[in-house]
């Protein structure tokens, strides 16, 4: 494919939107945006060169429609269309029809996708490319009896997870029996609305594992490298809240042998372009594969950070039948933490709180990134991740890191909606995330004492500022009657006074 | 100057505690609370937010009115204050105890899908228990039961959608 | 100095003051503002956890009063004063005050200052420490008349220059006799406002030379390392618009012989902490001392980036007997390039637009940085210098760096005041900028082509709009009528029919 | 829908341009320029910005408006149309010509001090040529004869503030 790409269609909305326009734009290439009906007023829409309403607010008749987002690109004459993360990103269907249509879709081939994205099919090729794999079905269940029957076997508590794709979505932890048919339930439904695809697997849980990554980078030549770790084990209902690089637990030859294993993986299904090995790593350092996210990672800006590389641009490169640069693995360079920062309350059970954002003001200063698809009076609609903001910082050491991070939350100002802002920094003054000892049980266990205790100076200088502001109100109040019946300040506020 | 009176408290049935307020001109106050003395500046910026300096300390302070309450955004904490005047809390204390009793009402907490009701009219509830399953933001969120009790009305319809504040079980 | 610091008084504001600030958070020291009383209002004052008046808004009664600063400092206990750049971070007089007072100053002693901060007096000092200087006064006159007879001696283009600081303030280059009565008055009114010292010299002007600037750190322990070069040639009326490092004038051996150069310029004069040395540069790159920075220079995030260094972490560490960490020269790693976004407009010969900002979206994403000390609904005042914020971005190679900021030039919003923001795009587009062959005329030769011309589509695209926005206009303004005219809406509305 | 007809113009006495405009409904308009006509949909967000999208081209564009000017900002580039219905077109041919001849008042374009004054009453000045010295942010600014004539009036005062748009000197 050595023709140059000219014009980029972004199969997908908010941050990753953004990022990908942002990229485009440095490389001098026009970007279309699609929207669904609910986003019309996103920023996505205008950072973009061209526009495209694909349909309804649900994303199954918007974000989900492959005809709407091919007629757009051909309307618009794009070359190519990347199609971020979640979404179309792990759809092989949706390949092809690119294929078929003459567009290049940004990321592997179909046939890459099919072996890893349906994630049953995927752990087959591990067991038979010699990838050690977490014990657990090898398809999708039929129906819930025999589901059920599989999780008598392999012992509780397991895991259901969807086959179609990943990100926390259509995943339930099941303790017990009694607990089955409503996980069932929520997973099949999560599913089907995230991939358009409501099958669902299980594996064996196992017991309070670190979640380490690899990203790999393949190129249509037969390359392929890794590009180091992130530890991803910060997570709370299977999603991800914050990610680091390198992982305070790997030194760096389980670092090569994990890396080494992920590219056997990638490998061994043709793969192509960005991809995510995901491993669980226990307690003994034992690694086992879980899954390959196929795409660009949410997290991908602290493989970044340590690299000093634009994963999207090496994307779009790739996707153009360039060859990677470099063939040696890169020693990542000081340290990087992302927290994601979201409109949900997580002292009502993480409830999303969509709204309009009344005032916004975001961090800025030395090795601070923020990648963000909103902005000051912007309306977070209700129909689609409650992810706002990546907040990433680069330091030379962790430590340094985990300061500049909370620095950084400190600046962070979102008024209108509730955020867990608060609740990223406790977890960063957490004794065991401080320490970097950490698995993918601590947000649960430690979920009281994030949502921490008030500060007894600050509850009283609240009471003094609450006291005052209502002082200032009624002075407020008090000048327009005064100024009213003086008649000074023009007729409205006459009629103010009577009201 | 003349000094108001104010009282503030931070939590439900908590004693509201006195805070006098004296004017010093130009968003200057003198305040006492606890019996001690501070001075504070208070300036309103241009979006809402203040820029408290309290003896000589410097706060950025968000608020956000509700109703009675208002929630006070001091260094990543929120409190939400109670504050009223004298007249206020008397008007207060006269109708106190006329919401604590009788039914709660569940109601949705954001604009959403329900998804699952889990309850019917007529079903025994404990505290805690979950009631209805409404799906936002792609997200399966559980209302539990404010309290124990009987399920006394289900206006919560499988597969509608909702808007915030809309009634979905009422329990007595 | 064994004891650490706990507590760091900023006596700054702007930008700097929240630069400074950033990094005592991050490592845990308390920080106090000071401010005019035109700056209650301003971001530095609610950043710091105490915050005090010095005085009203003119520089010289508040940001220039040593005695408010100091009492400031005692009356919070600070353990030391960081001064940034400009106000009284070169005044040696305050240093020596500090001392005196048991207070710590973030900078060099006041004997080096001395050696350096009166720049007649530097130009001495480097003569005889064999560094090349510009030919020139060797101090300040004390008559119009001697500086005439002088500037007739070395013949004219000669520029005037304040003595007591830097930052192209109260200088003046002078064509030709009839112009150096006016050039004299600005000059010396200039320097007295900037630096409360209105002691004037002159130099040979330079022919359109690079202007290129050598960052140094030196320790208490008698230990100098230089970190590398910035090129400053984009410059109109002597103040600094574009900076970036590594120069691409600059090969490794020009850059280590001014290097080699610039350390020995700081170590004669005793110098601690951080210093630029700052050169003219001719075509035949020869280089010549122009003068020495004293203190933190206002485009060192350009060295942080290539460095990966915090400077200002470094000032603290040897503000407190630290030593410095390493003594190789560091190898600039990729490229890093600064904008200035000033409230001005280019169009009306650079005039300030002080006013409210209504509305603020900075840039993001990777490898933008945002130093800014304002914010959405913030009044910039009218008596300090009209910078809002220095946008910064680092990438691998010079052209991607230079695509990257014209990203997230593009990206910058600023409502209600004018800002320069299109015209740093027009630099960054120039060819000369492109082909990195610019000197210090460049900006003023070019200015017509920077100005550039309007797009015949954009020109379009804007009459179209604003028809419809008229249109919109007339449609809101009649639904009010009919809903008033219903009585829908409220009294409101009836009353505004009437107006 | 009915269409009505805008006129505007980019640059002092240029001919105004006819655009007309038909609501389509829900923000949309068709719009016709120079005979062609343009599909535009032109989205007010909460903050006076707009997002317009014209014939599928999407454009970010900020209004400032300015008595009968509207400052459009587009791609950074700064438009400032002069923008009119028919009613107002006519009411200004009538009243044409009435400010152009006379007297120009240079006034101060920003708060600050006047640090010098360069003429005096009865001084004939170029075009161009320095008037007025006012200094604001810690730069010094000349102001220029907008255009040829004598000083009739001089008001500035050397080292008085003035506030923005003061009156300063006045050339016939």
């Amino acid at each position: 494919m050595p023709a140059r790409f000219k014009k980029i269609l972004v199969a997908n909305r908010g941050e990753i939107a953004i990022r990908v326009m942002r990229t485009c734009r440095e490389l001098g290439l026009s970007t279309v945006a699609v929207y669904s009906e609910a986003d019309r007023s996103a920023l996505h829409v205008r950072q973009a060169d061209q526009a495209f309403c694909v349909g309804p607010a649900p994303s199954r008749e918007s974000y989900l429609n492959q005809q709407a987002i091919l007629d757009a690109a051909k309307k618009s004459g794009a070359d190519a269309i990347h199609p971020g993360y979640g979404f179309l990103s792990e759809n092989a269907s949706f390949v092809r029809a690119c294929d078929a249509a003459g567009i290049a879709f940004v990321g592997p081939p179909a046939s890459a996708m099919d072996s890893m994205g349906e994630k049953t099919r995927a752990r087959s090729h591990m067991v038979k490319a010699g990838v050690p794999v977490v014990p657990g079905a090898t398809e999708p269940f039929k129906t819930i009896d025999e589901a059920r029957a599989f999780a008598e076997k392999v012992g509780f508590p397991v895991m259901l997870k969807a086959a179609g794709g990943g990100g926390g979505k259509g995943m339930r932890r099941v303790e017990k029996m009694a607990d089955f048919e409503s996980a069932w339930r929520a997973a099949k439904s999560e599913a089907m609305s995230s991939f358009g695809n409501d099958a669902v697997y299980l594996e064996k849980y196992l017991d309070q594992p670190h979640h380490v990554e690899i990203q790999v980078f393949a190129d249509s030549s037969g390359n392929c490298i890794h590009l180091n770790e992130r530890e991803c084990s910060a997570q709370r209902r299977h999603q991800k809240v914050i990610e680091e690089t390198p992982s305070p637990i790997l030194n760096p030859e389980l670092r090569a042998k994990m890396g080494e294993v992920a590219v056997r993986a990638a490998k061994s299904v043709g793969y192509v372009g960005a991809g995510t090995v995901e491993f669980l790593v226990d307690s003994t350092r034992s690694f086992y594969f879980l899954e390959m996210n196929t795409r660009l990672q949410v997290e991908h800006p602290v493989t970044e950070w340590v690299t000093g590389l634009d994963l999207v641009r090496w994307q779009l490169d790739v996707a153009q039948g360039g060859k990677l640069p470099f063939l040696e693995p890169l020693a990542p360079r000081g340290h990087s933490i992302e927290a994601r920062v979201y409109a949900e309350d997580p002292a009502q059970n993480f409830m999303p709180s969509p709204g309009r954002i009344q005032y916004l003001r975001v961090p800025g200063g030395p090795n601070v990134r923020d990648d963000s698809g909103v902005f000051a009076g912007y309306e977070v609609p209700r129909f689609y991740d409650p992810m706002i903001s990546k907040l990433s910082v680069w330091a030379p050491t962790r430590e340094q890191a985990i300061a500049r991070l909370e620095r950084a939350l400190s600046e962070y100002v979102v008024k209108g909606i509730t955020t867990n802002l608060r609740y990223l920094t406790a977890i960063l003054r957490h004794p065991d995330f401080v320490k970097g000892d950490y698995d993918t049980g601590f947000l649960a266990r430690a979920h009281e004492q994030l949502l921490g205790k008030d500060d007894a100076k600050l509850t009283e200088v609240a009471m003094l500022a609450a006291a005052v502001w209502a002082q200032q109100q009624q002075e407020k109040a008090a000048t327009k009657i005064a100024s009213a019946a003086s008649g000074a300040s023009g007729s409205m506020w006459r009629h103010g006074r009577r009201r | 100057m003349k000094t108001t009176r104010w009282f503030a408290s931070t939590r439900k049935g908590e004693e509201p505690k006195a805070i006098d307020v004296t004017p010093l001109g130009e968003s200057r106050y003198a305040v006492t609370l606890d019996g001690v003395k501070h001075e504070l500046e208070s300036l309103v910026l241009p979006h809402g937010a203040v820029s408290l300096i309290l003896d000589g300390h410097s706060y950025a302070v968000e608020f956000e009115e509700n109703q009675d309450e208002v929630k006070v955004l001091v260094k990543g904490q929120v409190t939400r204050v109670d504050i009223a005047d004298e007249r206020k809390l008397r008007m207060r204390a006269a109708t106190a105890g006329f919401s604590v009793e009788g039914k709660q009402t569940v109601t949705a907490p954001m604009p959403g899908k329900v998804v699952k009701v889990l309850v019917k009219v007529g079903d025994e509830v404990k505290e805690g228990q979950g009631i209805v399953v409404v799906e936002a933001m792609k997200m399966e969120n559980e209302l539990k039961a404010p309290k124990a009790g009987k399920v006394t009305e289900v206006t919560a319809v499988e597969g509608t959608a909702v808007e915030n504040g809309a009634k979905l079980v009422v329990i007595e």
